[in-house]
């Protein structure tokens, strides 16, 4: 019972780490990026290339996912995305899908078709039991990454003038600008931190998720999942929208394994029919 | 009977009290205009009587009837029609095209789908002819999005007068729009038959006192002071939170 | 303070502006009057830096400005009370003021006791505000950016009248008191040119006519030529 | 006719990829070592991606191989519904038509001109059953893949296993798409039994193996057994030595000990050098293999009549060892090898212990 | 201008007679050459390409489809990413009749429609509300849950293995489905022809003005008196039933239904289609289908394992330098030349 509990959180904590950086990007720049997978999927290749060609330790691979995804992304933003701010969401959609696309045959092409197999280091692959409940150090770890990332963001983009200038940049980029606001470096900023996320998030889901250049086309409906149910806007909805998905999926499939593969959906329409807007989402204006 | 009345009418945001146990009465074919500070609540009343938000309590009768629950456009199709304060424009069709699409839910055939609407030819040249007499015909063809902005606030009354409506709710018809256009816009909904209603927000106090014979003044949410134009422009309260020294009378 | 040469500037494909030029000095107020369409909205839009320019340059304190990014401007000096209001409808009325604040004398306990009904309303959302109270967020907006130029695009439209004398009091308070340029834009000349000290015509993108505002009112007949009948009266 | 023409449909992009890669290159090894002249023809194969699960998509494929590019043969089918889908144009455009991937018992069936050359998973599964019992393991968790070959598989071992008078404590179907087997392997660790039989499509094992072990079934005494699929060889080798002793029951693997097979691995590695050819591989050499075999033995006549009234019975060595295609079902015989993940050399490796000699898919 | 009154391609000047400010209105439904066109060159497919037949005709499938999707994209503001639902629907009903006896082809198509149109009406109310987001992903999971039940009610949709053995008396009594294709691009493409002819209809009346008019702003909608909720379930009826219809299409001219007619990835490709096309003139989708569909068979038959990514690459470059897809494209070019 507690097992499946614990078990529900962690699988809910790394699809927060993976979806956050798209409730960034979509929820407060109003951008629909398919293409988040893709950082995701670059996250990881970096990940599983430094552990494996190079030996490098995992803890150092997190940090140097997270920001060869975010250079990328800053590349990308600054050349490609920006163009398409004021685009309709399902221009935005096709553009992204198309850069997905490209992605998924480039990993092809340079790493090959192969599932992507690292090997955690040994404190992360214990177990132990705790209150009769069966329980991995590797569950711990991704909590605690959800955590602190959570409580990282929820400061950094509601309590700091950085936040309110990001959403006054996407209400209204014009007036932002004639106002005195860096509209230009502060998205280029928010999609770093995104894409850096989705790398990071990958890097992370290499070893329960494995990882293989269809990585971005498999999980894009789990992120677009947490997002919506999350409701777009903050950082607390994804969290908790993740962790309730995570939990009712895990026991879902433990409890009643027959049904088990339509409970996400279910509770996934069964929340947006009663809140729309998300558990957590305000009505936006568009 | 009342055109319009109001009972006890209350609306809150959360906690804010934006509409405070409301009681007003319209006479049919009055000119009455609502006024008060910024804020005071005067869009939040007409958003209750059009059912665009739904009271926290009290009633409203349209014509003597209960009308509290009755969706938006069922109060439509009983003659209630308003303009927006902020222009709420279908961006892109034509101007014709907007005023044929209320022309349309009027004669109740906007559902019809098999004759084009090229061959309604009643609805088009009632349009056009609605479109000439507010200045607009020349601009027909254009996509509302593309349109002025004084244009479009044109437009924005439009769409209701197309509707002949027997309540009209004006929210700000004159903001945004120059000064001798919106003499020819009031000179426009002065010629409307006289047994329509017309209540009215605005806070042009010339056009105001030269266009209503009663007028409502709101202040928090409640009503302050209700009466003709000369006594609300002689009260000393009206005076000291809306109106200030400079008052017209 | 700002000085305008030879400005053409307009949308995309669409040339507005023709050759505009003027000056103004620090402390100086300026009308800027015109009919509907005739390129005031414009012409401060350009000042900020959200048009197309196609010709012309623009000097700020002595500094070229004509290529300077629209936040760039902003941040040297020069506030902006869009036509449109242009609040940031997902930001509180409060995070609208603070997300432009520049250190300054002007700070949020100035604003609210500017427009007390905003302190009422603080933490609402910009856009469940009335229309009133929108306007009066952006003006206090701008001052929050403590600029040395207020470009003023019909901040009046919509706000009761009592607002309206308040706020012309401190328009002219800040010109004359604490030496802020002030850029005024207005349908209604009477109520503008009292509080100014010069004024500008537009018509067709073009400046007609240029002058002392005091002139104006003496002589009206630039105004009934150009502005519209009744103006003047 | 100097042209003898293949049409091989894959899955050469989407979920499916590496099936359809190692089959592709199986084949191509075979060509490579034989020639691409047979009885006189020239041998020429067309490759089209069919991205995996999208059968009208085969469908349309094959009809465009059979009309416009005028195949004599198609071939390939990496998963089952495409195949199915394949069979209706073999039968209309009366075609011979060589599986060499897709492995549900019935996909023979739908077409008389149907060969296989792969393997189906009853087949692959039922030794397994017996090993099982006979070594000590009287309590299985079953595990499989939601769709037809892991029904399949979940079918034909359960039905031998508890025939045998064994005990199936429970079982579950994975979803296919986005699988997560936290809670599948939680559930099989709090009901303890002697083994977990698994069935996991070849590409998706990877995190299946990791978690397992990540669990700590292994730690309390629970066995993994099921077909090869489980520990294909593709991916067997980066995974770390939680794999070792895990045993399995299949009918190839790399390290069969033969010098068929240590000369199609030379000629795969000459194609794809990073790729250890696993049992798909071995599936495309054969098919190969087969139709070289036939056209030999036929003279070059490609006619769907002479061409499967040849092929009828064939029987070579193959990679794998000895087979033959059985006339009635038209599907493979073969040796099925109970196996163990071992090291040799250094490398991780599925070394052959026991066998079931010639063996027929025990579903028909 | 308007979107539909002057199809195919938008104009940006008022047409013929500018002194006449109705003018727009009334000469909407004259028909352009560019439509033509379109009919011109499928007809001459069967002479052009008679070898082509079963890419043909799964072109026009998908474009019926795609038309369907933009009945309430283009028209009404709707974004499904779960349009595959109605499609899957009615392929499976028309699959079951095919195996279960009845071996009419065209009734089965209507009692297809039908049944979609049933389910869409019955579902409509899960997308009358909430954002873009929210109707997505409303869309996604009522497809993924129909995908779930016919994947487990392997008794009657033969689950993951498809649904085979179905059998479609020939067309009339006459025309018998060929291996080579041609009776069924003749059929669905017959279909197409009709059910856009229809659709061309609905836009242009009365109706179709009302669901642009929803699209552009259904609060002033609601306050010039308008049902919109009933609009709404019109529209997303009609289109299911449409696309119940394509689905029918498919299943009887390939005689074979698998699990992917519901899959996620139909729903995608058929949206990309649709904005790649143009939404909201009609025939976006159309062109979209066949620019998608020829563009995946070239490229994947140049180079079967990367061509995604040329494919990937067209939709960037196309988004970046074309807004609207490629009709909004042709617009843009028409009203440069004038
Ligand atoms: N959705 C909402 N949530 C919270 N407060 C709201 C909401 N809508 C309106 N309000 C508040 O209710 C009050 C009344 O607003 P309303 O728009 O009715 O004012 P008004 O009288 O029309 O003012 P104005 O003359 O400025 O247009 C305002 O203080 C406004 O901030
Ligand atoms: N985004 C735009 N694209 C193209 N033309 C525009 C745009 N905005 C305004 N215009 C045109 O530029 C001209 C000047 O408009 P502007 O808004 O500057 O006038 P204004 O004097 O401020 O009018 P108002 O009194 O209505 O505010 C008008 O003819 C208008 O149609
Ligand atoms: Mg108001
Ligand atoms: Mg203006």
């Amino acid at each position: 019972m507690l097992t499946v509990l614990v078990d529900g959180i962690a699988a809910g904590s790394l699809f927060f780490v993976m979806a956050v950086g798209l409730s960034v990007t979509m929820g407060l720049m109003n951008f629909i990026n398919l293409a988040h997978g893709a950082f995701a999927m670059l996250g990881g290749y970096v990940a599983s290339a430094l552990m494996l060609k190079l030996g490098v330790p995992f803890l150092l691979c997190l940090p140097v996912a997270f920001l060869v995804a975010s250079v990328a992304g800053v590349v990308l933003e600054r050349t490609l995305y920006r163009r398409l701010y004021a685009a309709p969401h399902l221009d935005q959609v096709l553009f992204s899908i198309g850069l997905t696309f490209m992605a998924v045959a480039t990993a092809h092409f340079m790493m090959g078709s192969q599932q992507q197999i690292i090997t955690l280091p040994d404190f992360l692959r214990q177990r132990f039991s705790f209150a009769g409940a069966d329980i991995g150090t590797s569950q711990i770890f991704l909590i605690s990454i959800g955590v602190l990332i959570a409580l990282g963001l929820q400061y950094g983009l509601k309590r700091t003038r950085f936040g309110s200038q990001l959403r006054a940049a996407v209400d209204n980029p014009r007036a932002a600008r004639g106002l005195g606001i860096p509209v230009d470096r502060i998205f280029a900023f928010t999609f770093a931190l995104g894409s850096g996320l989705a790398g990071l998030g990958g890097a992370l889901a290499i070893n329960t998720l494995g990882l293989d250049p269809g990585f971005p086309f498999k999980y894009m409906v789990y992120f677009l999942i947490v997002v919506a149910v999350g409701g777009t806007g903050s950082v607390t909805g994804p969290l908790a929208a993740a962790l309730l998905l995570g939990v009712a999926d895990i026991a879902g499939k433990y409890y009643a394994h027959e049904i088990g593969a339509f409970v996400i959906y279910l509770v996934m329409v069964v929340v947006l029919i009663v809140r729309p807007q998300g558990l957590f989402g305000r009505v936006t204006v568009r | 009977m009342n055109a319009l009345e109001t009972h006890g009418l209350v609306r809150t945001f959360g906690g804010f009290l934006a509409t405070d146990n409301v009681s007003l009465s319209v006479r049919p074919g009055a000119r009455h205009a609502i006024i008060g500070p910024n804020g005071a609540g005067k869009t939040t009343l007409i958003n209750l009587l059009t059912g665009f938000l739904t009271p926290t309590e009290g009633r409203i009768l349209l014509d003597g009837e209960d009308v509290t629950r009755l969706p938006q456009n069922k109060r439509v199709k009983r003659g209630l029609v308003r303009t927006f304060q902020i222009n709420q424009l279908f961006a892109r069709l034509t101007a014709l095209e907007s005023v044929c699409l209320a022309l349309a839910e009027r004669e109740g055939v906007a559902a019809r789908w098999w004759k084009p609407v090229a061959a309604h030819h009643k609805l088009i040249d009632e349009g056009a002819e609605l479109l000439e007499s507010l200045g607009l015909l020349d601009v027909a063809a254009i996509e509302t999005r593309s349109l002025p902005y004084g244009k479009q606030r044109l437009l924005e009354i439009a769409l209701a007068l197309a509707l002949k409506p027997r309540v009209l709710l004006l929210d700000e018809p004159a903001a945004g729009v120059p000064r001798q256009d919106s003499r020819e816009l009031f000179d426009t909904i002065a010629r409307l038959p006289s047994d329509v209603t017309i209540l009215l927000i605005e806070h042009d106090m010339e056009l105001v006192f030269r266009f209503t014979d009663r007028i409502s003044v709101l202040v928090s949410g409640a009503i302050l002071v209700d009466g003709t134009p000369e006594e609300v422009a002689r009260d000393p309260k009206v005076r000291e939170v809306y109106l200030g020294e400079s008052a017209h009378a | 303070m700002l000085e305008v040469k030879g400005l053409t500037a307009g949308y995309k494909d669409a040339v507005v502006l023709q050759e505009i030029g003027f000056t103004l000095a620090a402390g100086q107020s300026l009308a800027l009057l015109g009919r509907n369409g005739m390129g005031k909205t414009t012409l401060i839009t350009s000042l900020v830096g959200a048009t197309r320019r196609f010709a012309g340059s623009l000097h700020f304190d002595g500094q070229d400005i004509t290529a300077l990014p629209s936040h760039r401007r902003a941040q040297l000096g020069i506030g902006w009370v869009p036509q449109e209001r242009d609040i940031f409808p997902s930001l509180t009325v409060e995070e609208n003021m603070t997300a432009v604040a520049r250190p300054g004398p002007f700070g949020l306990k100035q604003a609210y006791e500017m427009f007390p009904r905003l302190a009422e309303r603080r933490a609402n959302m910009g856009k469940q505000l009335s229309g009133g109270e929108q306007q009066m967020l952006a003006m206090a907006r701008a001052m929050m950016t403590n600029p040395r130029l207020l470009l003023l695009d019909e901040p009046l439209e919509g706000l009761a009248p009592i607002i309206v004398q308040d706020l012309l009091a401190a328009i002219s308070k800040m010109t004359q008191g604490e030496g802020m340029s002030v850029i005024l834009v207005d349908q209604h000349a009477r109520q503008i040119l009292p509080i100014t000290d010069r004024a500008i015509i537009l018509e067709r993108g073009q400046v007609v006519h240029e002058g002392k505002s005091a002139d104006l009112l003496a002589d009206p007949a630039p105004l009934e030529r150009w502005v519209g009948v009744g103006q003047a009266a | 006719q100097e042209v003898i023409k293949i049409g091989l449909i894959l899955p050469l992009t989407g979920p499916f990829t590496s099936i359809g890669k190692e089959v592709e290159t199986g084949a191509r090894a075979y060509i490579a070592q034989h020639g691409d002249k047979v009885a006189g023809k020239k041998i020429e194969i067309i490759v089209k991606d069919d991205t995996g699960v999208a059968p009208e998509k085969t469908k349309q494929l094959a009809t465009d191989l059979a009309i416009n590019d005028k195949v004599d043969i198609l071939a390939g089918f990496g998963l089952t519904p495409p195949a199915f889908a394949g069979a209706l144009v073999a039968t209309q455009a009366k075609k011979p038509m060589v599986v060499m991937a897709a492995a549900t018992s019935s996909v023979t069936t739908k077409s008389p001109y149907i060969l296989r050359t792969s393997f189906a998973l009853p087949q692959a599964v039922v030794p397994l059953a017996g090993w099982a019992s006979k070594n000590g393991i009287k309590k299985v968790f079953s595990l499989a893949t939601d769709y037809g070959p892991g029904i399949d598989a979940e079918g034909a071992f359960g039905k031998a296993f508890t025939d045998a008078g064994n005990e199936i404590v429970d079982k579950v179907r994975v979803p296919l798409q986005n699988p997560d087997y936290a809670p599948f392997l939680q559930k099989a660790k709090d009901l303890k039994p002697d083994a977990v039989f698994a069935f996991i499509p070849s590409g998706e094992t990877a995190s299946f193996l990791k978690q397992f072990t990540d669990r700590g079934l292994p730690q309390a005494g629970i066995k993994l057994i099921g077909p090869g699929d489980v520990t294909d060889d593709e991916v067997i080798n980066n995974m770390g030595d939680w794999v070792l002793g895990t045993i399995t029951s299949h009918h190839y693997s790399a390290a069969h000990d033969s010098p068929e097979n240590k000369a199609f691995k030379e000629a795969f590695a000459k194609i794809e050098p990073k790729m250890r050819p696993n049992f798909m591989a071995v599936g495309g050499y054969d098919g190969m293999q087969l139709i070289y075999k036939t056209l030999e033995k036929t003279g070059g006549k490609a006619d769907v009549d002479t061409f499967m009234t040849a092929a009828k019975g064939m029987s070579w060595v193959s990679p794998r060892g000895p087979v033959s295609i059985d006339p009635e079902t038209r599907d493979i015989t073969q040796n099925v090898y109970i196996r163990k993940v071992e090291r040799v050399d250094g490398a991780l490796w599925n070394v052959e212990f026991d066998k079931v000699e010639n063996f027929k898919d025990p579903a028909k | 201008m308007s979107d539909a009154f002057s199809l195919p391609f938008k104009r940006l000047k008022p047409m013929s007679d500018p002194t006449d400010p109705k003018a727009h209105i009334l000469n909407a439904t004259r028909p352009r050459w560019p439509e033509a066109l379109v009919w011109v060159i499928a007809l001459s497919a069967f002479f052009l390409f008679p070898t082509q037949m079963p890419l043909l005709s799964q072109i026009a499938i998908t474009g019926l489809f795609a038309v369907s999707l933009d009945l309430i994209l283009g028209f009404a503001g709707i974004v499904s990413l779960g349009h595959a639902a109605f499609f899957g629907l009615g392929a499976y009903t028309a699959g079951l009749l095919g195996k279960h006896g009845w071996h009419e082809p065209i009734s089965g198509l209507l009692l297809s429609g039908l049944l979609a149109g049933a389910v869409g009406t019955a579902t409509s109310f899960l997308v009358l509300r909430g954002t873009d987001l929210t109707r997505i992903m409303v869309t996604v999971g009522v497809a993924a849950v129909l995908h779930e039940m016919a994947n487990k009610m392997t008794w009657l949709t033969g689950g993951s293995d498809g649904l085979t053995e179905v059998v479609i008396a020939p067309i009339f009594g006459i025309w018998e489905f060929d291996i080579f294709g041609t009776v069924a691009y003749a059929y669905s493409l017959a279909v197409l022809a009709i059910l856009m002819f229809l659709a061309r209809r609905l836009i242009q009346a009365p109706l179709g003005l009302t669901l642009r008019g929803l699209r552009d702003n259904p609060t002033r909608l609601l306050a010039i008196g308008s049902p919109v909720k009933r609009r709404l379930i019109v529209v997303y009826t009609v289109s299911a039933a449409y696309a119940g219809i394509a689905g029918a299409l498919l299943a009887q001219t390939t005689q074979f239904v698998s699990l992917d007619v519901l899959a996620f990835n139909r729903s995608a490709e058929v949206l990309l289609m649709v904005v790649l096309g143009g939404s909201g003139y009609l025939y976006g989708g159309l062109i979209g289908a066949v620019v998608l569909m020829v563009a995946n068979r070239l490229l994947s038959d140049l180079t079967p394992e990367y061509w995604q990514f040329w494919i990937g690459g067209m939709f960037v470059i196309l988004m970046l330098f074309a807004r609207g897809g490629l009709l909004g494209l042709g617009k843009q070019v028409m009203e440069r030349r004038r």
